[in-house]
């Protein structure tokens, strides 16, 4: 192996009640893939920020070839060849695709005047998109694609620097089996060429794929490094959290009950004239698989009366409803953890508290007015319950880590009594250890007659976790299959539109 | 109380010393009752602004409704004779309407606030123009409604009514929106919308409430406006008003993008406003000069302000630092 | 055939000018072979005022009175209008402009009589506060200027002058700090009409009335009020209402081409009155048959 | 063109179409030249205006700018005989000036573009008003400046100087907002200014650029309104401009959160409000009216183009149900 031509030395970064690192060191030599991994709020991404410039470190030391810095600026970064894909997007949705892969490196013409020569900025973005595989254009808007899409295009963004280091941070949080493929690909691609890649991700699977070291944070200090022999499921969780998982499914306590929520040929507006009929039954988990696009996020949106319905009824419990508002399916105990966190999930601005209260002023308030003690009691009492780590619940939900911020959206709604639950993506940039604990509350929650229906991309997931899967097709349900035909084979067969025969 | 007032209460503090030091009239009893009605005729529709700030709106026709309503009071007064506790009840009203006006059209809609209210400062402006044909609305000599005289501009004790209203709506609106549940709703509608409703906010009617409120409130205003200038000329009356609320809501510590702010920080925002307006006088400072003071003041106060916030954090994160 | 119209634009929205539009109303009852219309601008600018003259004349307008915001500078505007239709100027004149002549009444003279009213009513001398909308405007200034110069010399000094902005929460709190902050002034005046009846207020609210002097000008409801009962000592009034019946009439003579009303020096001066406690009640009863009320 | 354009030109020809129709003498080609002229003057500053917004800022010390450069600008040139072109561009860098303070108090110092600009709005016309001692700066009668006035107020072929200087402006604008990689980083703060910064996009800068060219267009407007109202006033000179080029930029498309607009937008946004003050001085509606028939079409016809919007949506929704 050649030397390192990138070393952090004794980092720390603390912000105000919190160390994130406390003296990480990490060296980078050309052509490796690292894995990183560690639990949520492990300080991950905070490492990785030091890299890419964002943040300064408390003290510590970056070596960039054969100079010393206390920190590097964003252009110290992007000079020094360093490419990073966001775990948070960050992408201008009044701009069109090749427009955000090229910000800040726009092709010119018109001498002083810097005009965006845009016919060259679409060609050369338009490679970058095909050996992504996506199915959008250069001049597609961004506030046109959903999120595993920008998801893409990030990574397209970070390709298009031709760096010497990509740093990639979750960037298969929300994207599927194929397109997870097509990026390990990719990563394969780049390392041939002598690209380092810095990889993060809570799904291990890929890291035993692609990395030829794991490196593993745990409470903001490395713990330990796998090299490429070393790296296994169970070994990177052992040194993650410092013990052992359970198995990932757990039966349920007895067989599904009666139809709790009914869909009957229920039509959504982006594919209308593909109907889906759904029992969600008390006590079960019901899986729902497709790719990118199948319509389920619509579908549940639907449910959840954030859209309304084109077409079809529902019945609740034997009654006939009909909700317009989110408010309405509130009311009726019909609940959504929506995919997108940041937009739909959480106030960012605002406490853990205020946040996990919000759906639920009411029970903790006497004449319109908030009692304030037992408000804190329940946020607090829901902070232990789920683990959320942080040193209040007073803390602004925008400084957590992803993990724990799906936590608290998780948190809003177990502290009422939902007779469904829609989980859309619920283990998005969550830790194995909290995910098996998401699980395990799924599993408690079925287990009190809660009807559950769990939308995931994360194949591991469906496979393990449900107890049924209904997979969709363009907007339409292509098959259910029972867990004794689970297998990755005849989800992905029905995900693509053929049928179980 | 946050830590964003206990500056702002400061400045007032030294800004106020500094005046009384020079002259010692700005502490007389007459002057402070003077300035304490002003603070309590700005400082109603300001709460108003506030609440509609919150949710990250704007509310630019505070001036003409405090206009077009003061118009119609004194006129069905004076000129229909209806009694005036059914036009106040009916200023009112309409206040309340004109507020459900634009909450409706924001929400049902979906038009921007910024050129609904805009719509409204041009369309309620002309319309009092129009009402009084370009001509002045008031009390003929000799007309006298004594109780609700003494209600709007009497005093006991030597303090105007008018602080009164406002003392009693700061502390109910203060309730409102900081211990209620539908306050916890405007704060959250104001940081993030789509979130809020996901959570099962009722964000339509929440907005449409704090327009109504504002609405409100500056009904109550325009009411206490009508009886303290006693004759409105519909051209200029309350004229920049609405800039003024916004003003004290900002000075306050609330954001336009929305979900930040406090109803002590609109208070002490009003406040500091109408000292720097009464010290133009007391000091004999030119009238022309009048607007540079207030501008000059309230730049350097927010300068002072951030930059004393800044220096706070600094020292917490090297303290943070050296603890861990 | 189209009726010739005649406009008269006035500089702000004010009740005096009700005055001068019952005058032009009554005009129009003798005129017609005219159409009259009279105009307040969408707010008091001179940019404003010459924008409506340019809209005026494109829309056929045949001759304009006009009572400028800033009559000096306005010179070049009127100037361009002046070449294509027949321009006069009422309230406030600009001389060296093209403008056929000015009719209404003189500021100074009027200001020199309010002087004249405030020196009989404090033989043993005192110290004034005036208050007026706009200091800068020329009407304002000349006003002051005509009132210091009938009390120079006779123990009356006009300590400063606040202005407002024609706010009229303004005009009434200028005049409570004035109270609060300076409890030696014994003598205050009104310079615009609405100026006054805010004095009256103020005073009324601190007790005051009587004890100091006021002097007013214009003829607002509770200006006159003020006098009839003694508060005040006097107001000088202006005659608007002549101003837009005579000025209709004259222009409307001088479009047929009699000339012979404008006089050599091109001034058409309607006198200002002083109103006190012994004509206000004649002065009143003329004004509501006046306005019709 | 954006859709968005596309419906507010449709409202402007409507309304044009209707007042032409009751009053033939608004396409008179001097009634045109007199609204282009307005147009000109009115639409350079809100060009300014838009830049300012794209980022998600504000700017409301536009009047105030045009007032004390209005009366610095004459003063100059008529009291102390400095020769125009030295005033023009003393004017010119004074514009860019404030706009720099504007822009590093707001990056540098992280105050409010609200309060920021604000203060700018009270300090500027306190200044100007003490300049002149709330007098009137004008020039003399028989003052001249020929080519000066040849420049700004002139006209060739019957077109007025100030349309034709806002129509270069226009498109050098378009070339920057639309077509630059300084438009890009425009668009790019205004949305996500984090993420522009991530991204290498120096945003501090690009900020300030927004303010400095928001001043610079604002004196360059400062100087024609000076030039033809020939006198300023310095206490109501531009008063509500600022409001006056939100509007024209908010109508135009322009969203204030930041991000959104385009230059076509701010330019038919003020054709139309012209328009509109044209007509009612046309139609002889009583000015006290005025206001109220400008409030009232710039409501309906928002109102118009969003239901139509709306209905293009579903519509377009329908088809590819079917066509599926
Ligand atoms: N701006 C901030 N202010 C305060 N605390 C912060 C801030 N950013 C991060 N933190 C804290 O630093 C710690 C490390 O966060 P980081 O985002 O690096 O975790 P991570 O390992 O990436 O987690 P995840 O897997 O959930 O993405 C967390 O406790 C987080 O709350
Ligand atoms: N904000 C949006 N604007 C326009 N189209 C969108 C938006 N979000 C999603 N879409 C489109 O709607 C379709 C359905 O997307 P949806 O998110 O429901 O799929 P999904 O099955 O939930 O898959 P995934 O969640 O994996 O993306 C896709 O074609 C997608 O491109
Ligand atoms: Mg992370
Ligand atoms: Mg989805």
């Amino acid at each position: 192996m050649t030397e390192p031509f990138l070393r952090l030395v004794g980092i720390t970064k603390s912000y105000p009640g919190v160390t994130a690192l406390d003296q990480v060191s990490l060296e980078v030599s050309r052509g490796e893939v690292i894995g990183l991994v560690g639990e949520n709020g492990a300080g991950k991404s905070t490492l990785m920020k030091v890299l890419g410039g964002v943040v300064a470190p408390s003290s510590g030391a970056i070596h960039v070839d054969a100079n010393q810095v206390d920190a590097l600026s964003v252009a110290d970064a992007l000079a020094a060849g360093i490419a990073f894909v966001h775990q948070e997007l960050n992408l201008f949705e009044n701009l069109d695709a090749a427009a955000n892969v090229f910000i800040g490196r726009e092709p010119l013409y018109g001498g002083f005047l810097k005009l965006v020569d845009r016919r060259k900025l679409h060609d050369q973005t338009r490679p970058y998109l095909d050996v992504l595989g996506v199915d959008f254009r250069p001049d597609t808007p961004v506030s046109e694609l959903s999120i595993a899409q920008r998801q893409l295009l990030e990574i397209a963004k970070a390709l298009s620097l031709n760096s010497r280091l990509v740093i990639m941070d979750e960037p298969t949080s929300s994207l599927t089996l194929s397109e997870t493929d097509r990026l390990m690909r990719v990563i394969a691609d780049l390392k041939a060429r002598g690209v380092s890649v810095i990889f993060i991700s809570h799904r291990l699977n890929e890291l035993c794929e692609c990395a030829d070291r794991v490196v593993v944070l745990r409470d903001g200090k490395n713990v330990g490094e796998l090299a490429h022999e070393q790296i296994s499921h169970a070994a990177m969780i052992r040194m993650m959290i410092g013990r052992d998982l359970k198995a990932l499914y757990l039966p349920p306590a007895s067989p599904p009950g009666a139809g709790v929520l009914e869909i009957d040929a229920a039509q959504t507006r982006t594919w209308p004239g593909r109907p889906v009929s759904l029992t969600l039954r008390r006590g079960e988990i019901l899986g729902m698989a497709g790719l990118i696009g199948a319509g389920r996020t619509e579908l549940a949106r639907a449910l959840a009366g954030i859209d309304t319905l084109v077409a079809g009824a529902l019945t609740l419990d034997g009654g006939s409803v009909r909700f317009t508002t989110p408010r309405d399916a509130i009311a009726h105990g019909i609940f959504l953890v929506p995919e997108d966190r940041k937009q739909c999930g959480l106030l960012l601005d605002d406490s853990i508290s205020e946040n996990i209260l919000l759906p639920n002023l009411h029970r903790t308030s006497r004449g319109g007015l908030v009692q304030e003690g037992e408000a804190l009691a329940m946020a607090e009492r829901q902070k232990e319950r789920l683990g959320i780590r942080a040193a209040s619940v007073r803390v602004h939900t925008g400084t957590l880590s992803g993990g724990n911020q799906q936590k608290v959206v998780l948190a809003k709604w177990l502290t009422m009594n939902p007779r469904v639950l829609i989980c859309d993506e619920p283990t998005r940039g969550v830790d194995v250890g909290a995910k098996s604990e998401i699980y395990q509350m799924l599993r408690d929650l079925a287990d009190a007659g809660v009807a559950i229906l769990m939308i995931s991309s994360d194949m591991e997931e469906v496979i393990g976790v449900s107890d049924r899967i209904a997979v969709m097709h363009e907007g339409a349900i292509s098959g259910f299959l029972e867990r004794s035909e689970f297998s990755e084979h005849e989800i992905l067969r029905l995900a693509v539109g053929k049928t179980v025969h | 109380m946050l830590k964003k007032d206990i500056g702002l209460l400061i400045l007032i503090l030294v800004v106020g010393t500094v005046v009384a030091i020079i002259n010692p009239l700005f502490i007389s009893p007459i002057n402070i009752a003077n300035t304490a009605n002003l603070v309590g005729l700005f400082g109603i529709f300001a709460i108003g602004q506030a609440f509609v700030i919150i949710t990250g709106g704007i509310e630019l026709s505070v001036g003409s409704i405090i206009a077009l309503l003061g118009v119609l009071f004194v006129d069905l007064m004076v000129n229909h004779g209806v009694p005036w506790p059914v036009a106040l009840g009916l200023m009112l009203v309409l206040g309340a309407l004109m507020g459900l006006a634009h909450g409706l059209l924001i929400t049902r809609l979906k038009l921007q606030p910024f050129i609904v209210t805009l719509c409204g400062l041009l369309i309620y402006r002309g319309a009092a123009r129009y009402y009084t044909a370009d001509g002045t609305a008031g009390f003929a000599f000799g007309d006298s409604f004594p109780t609700l005289e003494w209600l709007t501009t009497g005093r006991t004790f030597g303090i105007p009514h008018s602080m009164f209203a406002f003392v009693v709506i700061a502390i109910v609106m203060w309730v409102v929106l900081h211990r209620s549940v539908f306050g916890r709703y405007l704060f959250a509608v104001g940081k993030n919308e789509e979130a809020a409703r996901y959570s099962g906010v009722p964000t339509n009617r929440v907005i449409v409430a704090s327009y109504v409120i504002c609405g409100v409130l500056t009904a109550i205003s325009a009411i206490f406006f009508a009886m303290y200038t006693r004759s409105i000329s519909p051209s200029s009356h309350g004229n920049f008003y609405e800039l003024y609320a916004i003003a004290a809501s900002v000075l306050g510590g609330f954001s336009l993008r929305g979900g930040e702010g406090s109803i002590v920080g609109v208070v002490l925002g009003t406040i500091l406003l109408q000292i720097l307006q009464n010290l133009v006088n007391l000091l004999g400072i030119p009238s022309s000069l009048n607007f540079a003071v207030m501008g000059s003041v309230i730049l350097i106060g927010v300068l002072a302000d951030t930059q004393f916030a800044e220096y706070r954090k600094r020292k917490a994160a090297a303290k943070g630092a050296a603890g861990s | 055939q189209q009726k010739k119209k005649l406009a008269f634009i006035v500089n702000a929205s004010s009740d005096f000018w009700k005055l001068a539009e019952a005058g032009v109303k009554k005009a129009q009852a003798e005129l017609p072979k005219y159409e009259l219309q009279f105009r307040y601008p969408a707010q008091g600018t001179a940019a404003l005022q010459n924008a409506l003259m340019d809209d005026l004349v494109a829309a056929g307008t045949s001759a304009i009175m006009i009572s400028s915001v800033d009559p000096k500078t306005s010179v070049d505007a009127f100037n361009r209008i002046a070449k294509q239709v027949p321009l006069f100027t009422t309230d406030s004149d600009a001389p060296t402009s093209n403008r056929i002549a000015y009719l209404g009444s003189s500021n100074t003279l009027a200001g020199e009589q309010a002087g004249e009213v405030a020196v009989k009513a404090l033989p043993k001398g005192a110290k004034c506060m005036g208050f007026v909308g706009f200091l800068g405007a020329d009407n304002a200034k000349e006003r002051i200027a005509g009132f210091r110069k009938a009390v120079a010399g006779k123990g009356i000094e006009l300590v400063d002058v606040r202005g407002d902005d024609v706010d009229f929460a303004k005009a009434r709190s200028n005049v409570d700090d004035v109270l609060a902050a300076k409890p030696e002034i014994n003598c205050m005046v009104g310079f615009y009409s609405y100026n006054p009846p805010k004095i009256y207020e103020a005073l009324k609210a601190a007790n005051k009335v009587g004890k100091i002097t006021v002097i007013a000008f214009d003829e607002d409801p509770i200006t006159l009020g003020a006098v009839k009962d003694g508060s005040f000592a006097g107001t000088v009034v202006q005659q608007p209402y002549e101003w837009g019946y005579q000025g209709m009439k004259l222009m409307a003579a001088y479009l047929e081409g009699d000339k012979s009303k404008i006089p050599a020096d091109k001034l058409i001066i309607v006198p200002t009155k002083v109103i006190d406690k012994s004509n206000v009640d004649a002065f009143s009863a003329n004004l509501k048959a006046t306005l019709g009320k």
